[in-house]
């Protein structure tokens, strides 16, 4: 059997939704559809009346997601792109977030986000958003990088007593497999250790681990061992796992798709330098998307984001300092 | 036959009296809440603004007197009668306003924005039309769990019938006919802006057909108009007949906030049937109908205030949040929190 | 003066000939294009997706005949007919799709998110509602610079009326009185959502009335009506008379993409009126009515499918935009951008 | 004669609305009423049919404010509050935003937004969203610390042919004075040196200006010199003048009072640890809001945000090091 990333989103909910009665789905086209990318397929008739078609109003769709919370439910809800979440912003970010430091009253709604780039998907299908929403108090924000995260962190964020906004790699859907679902797996808040090195450290999460993955591959062969940290979790931010690895390699680079100014990089920057101070060798280094809009031409959207050969690139320059 | 129908007659007109009192109460403990609120402001000992709702507690203490317990409901910036008939102490409005560290908001939020989500009343955010897909959700989720019979109600002004997020809610309601009463009081105004700038339609309860759900309009200054529209369209929701719009006329007797002098005002507005104060109205109804004469509002009216002087001294009385003392910490599950900010 | 009836019946013909025998040779062009470039998607040419208006196309070519130069158009996803009717050409569609550096949108944006803002042809972003409030702002830009005659015209589908900003957009147009045609073509699906998960009411045009502007329903299917309705509407924003809602009813005879087979759509509806194709029913008027003979049309339609192979051939024969040669720029003000970003 | 930041702010508009057929306000009572804050006091008397009232609906008051752009107006608008842009989120980040990128035709739009805590003012009306906008390209964002600052930065923002994020901090607003309106002024991306100082460098931006300029002055009686750096504008940063002030100190202490997650501190310790490597002769510091909503209590909210006497304390920590 080969379970993809997608398949693992899937099943994570198909999970939740048989152990605790307590969760629902509301999205658009979720229902008998299974949604645009099909993460709820066959969903709605294995648990019929839980998983419901809202209409195009992502503000009520969030709003509704909230009045759930308070009355004890756990819902799901699906942006059918992270994009369109810019519609229900105010209820995420102002109602979601706020409840619980407002009035002691959780709010454990999970977002599910469909995150990234795909070539041919342009300026509005394609955005990452875990910087604006990682900004934000009363958020937390995951970035699963594998099939076994992607269902591990699923089921967690719905076990957890917050708002969580899960984001989900297109890119990652049907491309990433693995073989099977795992049974044990590290909490949310931790990092991992993708791939072990004492040269670099290599910071990325979501689809950039496995251009930070191949990279790392491509500069073995030229005799250098890189090591890889996935974040996971964007917020919190295990920046212990991090400082530790930078304390073994002494250099490090960032990759985010996201872009250049302010975010997941910038924090894991800033935070080294100003806990791991003295650490580094080298000028710590980011890399992320470019400062405009995503493209749509698959040569100017494959430019516009980190690559593995432009992170082996900027991984060389570094190890030249 | 006739014995009954005389005995219906009476207790129907012992019911009338006695909604009619204890509305009255309400919107009168109300008013003197607001009073005492604003004075308060003035002599500088609050922080923030202060927002009274003044001319509109006949629509509001309907609301708040039309729902039972189990219920739920949103109010908004003028709420302060409904919030009180829906069971709101007065120390909840008062501490939230000075802070106190013992209101439900514990200082971490002020003035209108309170509630207690766990006990029905929902703590407004300040974007407007926000909290109507709250309570949409509330009444989905009672609906997932097999809980009937009741009933969410959501207050807005004219204004917020201009926000994207009063349109999606109501027709989310109205797509998944949720027992929502949506209730708009239509004051004339959004802070200064007249209803000429804010919508064209002839009267908002016009929105109703849009959405497929049920219209009512009502006069705002009327307690016995509100009393009676608010309550039927709570009872069709109730009944499973989906959202009632209900669009009350009134208007608003003091400024946006006590901040504000409300010049902007049109006079013949005032002087219009509009602008008649539903507290002078509905007092004029009970001494009319003889449900009570002058001296025994004149004794409740010295009761009211006296409550209220009771809870502002007491909450004044009470410690400020400690900053030293408060957890700093946006969500609930403690260790996900980030704990990196410095201490200032 | 009988030969002045005479002569105004004939040209008043006249005129419905031309006007029906143009609209059709667009929706005709508008269908052949969605076809190739469906199948040039098919044969993994194209990344992303295609958008089809198989079933709109009367509609849709409507809003493009009635509106002139100088006026505002937003299309939405299923106005290809539109789009050329008011003056696209062939190439930008082709050019968009394929990412050519030479289109209005060199490569950056893609498919149906094509215009030129300068000439009056919005560039839909994906956001659904969110263009209408930018038609609005062109419109508002003119009455300020005192130009007046020209309209703007906004399409939708039905989902898009659930959007607050389709909301704020037509109560803006309303309090502000603007030449908007808001032209929704309810077309009984959004995506795979069935109109009865998106909206109560019984027809989307009674939504006019709660806000206060001028509605219409049309049937989509059949040219002639929507050429008369759509006209009307945009003749009565013309002459100040406000925004008008224009809801035709009609059957997305495609899926919403290529890519999805549209399995969930009732088969009853596909039988019923509303699955009429619109194209064909055009065609059987034109034929009925002798404005053409089959002959005629079927050598248009060698022309058409020359035309679009033409364009696709000429098209995939221009220069891919270069990621070396590009402006990495989202600002025009050059020295404000930041260049600190790496390249990749 | 003594003018206030927000009368800086009513002059530039006024001078805008004068020396510019295109330019028209528009705004949730900004007409006769002058706005909430008065900041276009009697400008709808002055030029009538230009100072217009919108409806409660941020989404399509951006919306409309771009197309007013296309056809070449200049439109300013106010949001009553920078907390209510979250409403007209979309517009601002994925309209207005991507239309020069996208279509090469300019965008220029300024939206003033009031930002930043006042006591009593709570989670609602208080925030500082520079951070979020910032992160999105093809927008500027301007946040003026002085009276002459909102004078110019205004009337550029207005001239500038890119939509415009413009902080008005409304502690500022009625607190701060000046003599006059400035007549030279330096342009917009040019950060400010606001006080020479030799022994760290403390950047800042809006009212945290004058914190970080109290905790100047407060340390300067303990023999400390402190060069306090004014960003005046947070998109584009202007990194050189913050790297070139640290080679003077060796020492950085970032303050914001926005959220601590990512945002401009993050931004700024990120460029200088990697653009200004060995010039830091301590670990770069941050000094940020709490990470939750603002407080209403006025004793939360002095202890949410940084303080002068908060930013000197962190400062001697940092001396200390
Ligand atoms: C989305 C949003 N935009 C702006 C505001 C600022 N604001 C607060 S109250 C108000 C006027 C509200 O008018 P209305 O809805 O008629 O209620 P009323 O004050 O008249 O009771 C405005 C504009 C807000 N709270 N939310
Ligand atoms: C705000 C927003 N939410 C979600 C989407 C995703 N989406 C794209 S098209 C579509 C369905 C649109 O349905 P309708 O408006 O009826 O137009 P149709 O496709 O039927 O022509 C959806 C949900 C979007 N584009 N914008
Ligand atoms: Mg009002
Ligand atoms: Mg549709």
């Amino acid at each position: 059997m080969s379970i993809t990333y997608l398949d693992a989103i899937r099943e994570a909910q198909a999970r939740a939704l048989r152990d605790d009665p307590r969760v629902f789905i509301y999205g658009q086209d979720v229902g008998a559809f299974g949604g645009a990318f099909k993460a709820t397929k066959n969903l709605a008739r294995e648990f019929p009346g839980r998983v419901l078609d809202a209409p195009i109003s992502e503000d009520a769709i969030v709003g509704l997601a909230v009045g759930a919370a308070i009355e004890g439910m756990r819902p799901i809800i699906e942006m059918q792109f992270a994009d369109f979440s810019t519609t229900g912003f105010n209820q995420i970010v102002n109602q979601a977030a706020t409840l619980y430091w407002r009035t002691n009253v959780p709010c454990p709604i999970t977002l599910r986000l469909p995150v990234g780039g795909t070539s041919g998907s342009g300026p509005f299908h394609s955005q990452c958003m875990e910087a604006v929403y990682a900004h934000y108090p009363g958020l937390i924000v995951l970035t699963p990088a594998t099939v076994e995260d992607a269902y591990s962190m699923l089921l967690e964020a719905v076990a957890l007593d917050d708002p969580v906004i899960f984001c989900e790699h297109k890119l990652l859907y049907r491309h990433l497999k693995a073989e099977q679902l795992p049974g044990e797996a590290l909490p949310v808040g931790r990092a991992r250790i993708a791939r072990e090195g004492r040269d670099l450290t290599m910071v990325a999460y979501s689809a950039m681990v496995h251009e930070a993955l191949e990279a790392a591959r491509e500069l073995s062969a030229e005799g250098w061992e890189i090591e890889v940290v996935d974040l996971r979790s964007v917020k919190p931010l295990d920046t212990d796992t991090v400082v530790a690895s930078v304390a073994r390699t002494g250099r490090l680079l960032c990759v985010g798709e996201a872009w250049p100014w302010g975010g997941v990089t910038a924090e894991i920057v800033s935070r080294v330098s100003s806990e791991g101070y003295g650490l580094l060798d080298a000028p710590p280094q980011r890399l992320n998307a470019r400062d405009t809009p995503v493209p749509y031409h698959p040569n100017l959207w494959a430019a516009h984001r980190p690559t593995a050969r432009s992170v082996a690139a900027a991984a060389r320059n570094l190890l030249r300092q | 036959m006739l014995q009954t129908v005389i005995e219906a007659k009476q207790s129907n007109a012992a019911a009338a009296r006695d909604i009619h009192l204890a509305a009255w109460r309400f919107m009168l403990l109300a008013r003197m809440l607001d009073d005492k609120l604003a004075a308060v402001w003035r002599a500088g000992k609050m922080h923030g603004g202060v927002f009274l709702s003044r001319g509109q507690e006949a629509l509001s203490v309907s609301v708040g007197l039309s729902l039972n317990k189990g219920d739920v409901f949103a109010p908004l910036i003028r709420d302060a009668a409904g919030r009180l008939a829906f069971g709101e102490s007065i120390l909840d409005a008062v501490r939230t306003y000075l802070g106190s560290a013992l209101g439900p908001m514990r200082g971490r939020d002020g003035n209108v924005h309170r509630g207690r989500p766990r006990e029905g009343l929902l703590p407004m955010i300040s974007h407007l039309g926000a909290m109507i897909s709250v309570v949409n959700g509330v009444l989905f989720a009672r609906r997932l769990k097999n809980v009937s019979g009741t009933v969410g109600a959501a207050c807005v002004g004219d204004g917020a019938t201009s926000t994207g997020a009063f349109h999606e809610a109501l027709n989310q309601a109205a797509v998944e006919k949720l027992p929502l009463v949506l209730v708009v009081a239509d004051n004339q105004y959004a802070y200064s802006t007249p209803t000429s700038r804010q919508f064209a339609c002839a009267h908002l309860a016009d929105k109703a057909q849009g959405y497929g759900v049920q219209g009512h309009a009502v006069d705002g200054t009327d307690l016995t108009a509100c009393l009676k529209t608010v309550g039927q369209a709570v009872a069709r929701a109730r009944d499973g007949r989906g959202p009632q719009l209900v669009v009350a006329s009134l208007l608003r007797l003091c400024g946006h906030g006590e901040h504000d002098d409300a010049g902007y005002v049109d006079p013949k507005l005032k002087q219009s049937p509009l602008g008649r104060d539903c507290l002078k109205v509905a007092e004029e109804k009970i001494l009319r109908e003889k449900w009570a004469d002058a001296s025994q509002l004149a004794a409740w009216r010295e009761e009211v205030v006296r409550e209220i002087e009771e809870s502002v001294a007491q909450v004044q009385r009470e410690p400020a949040p400690d900053p030293f003392a408060e957890e700093w910490r946006a969500i609930s599950t403690g260790h996900l929190s980030e704990g990196h900010e410095a201490e200032h």
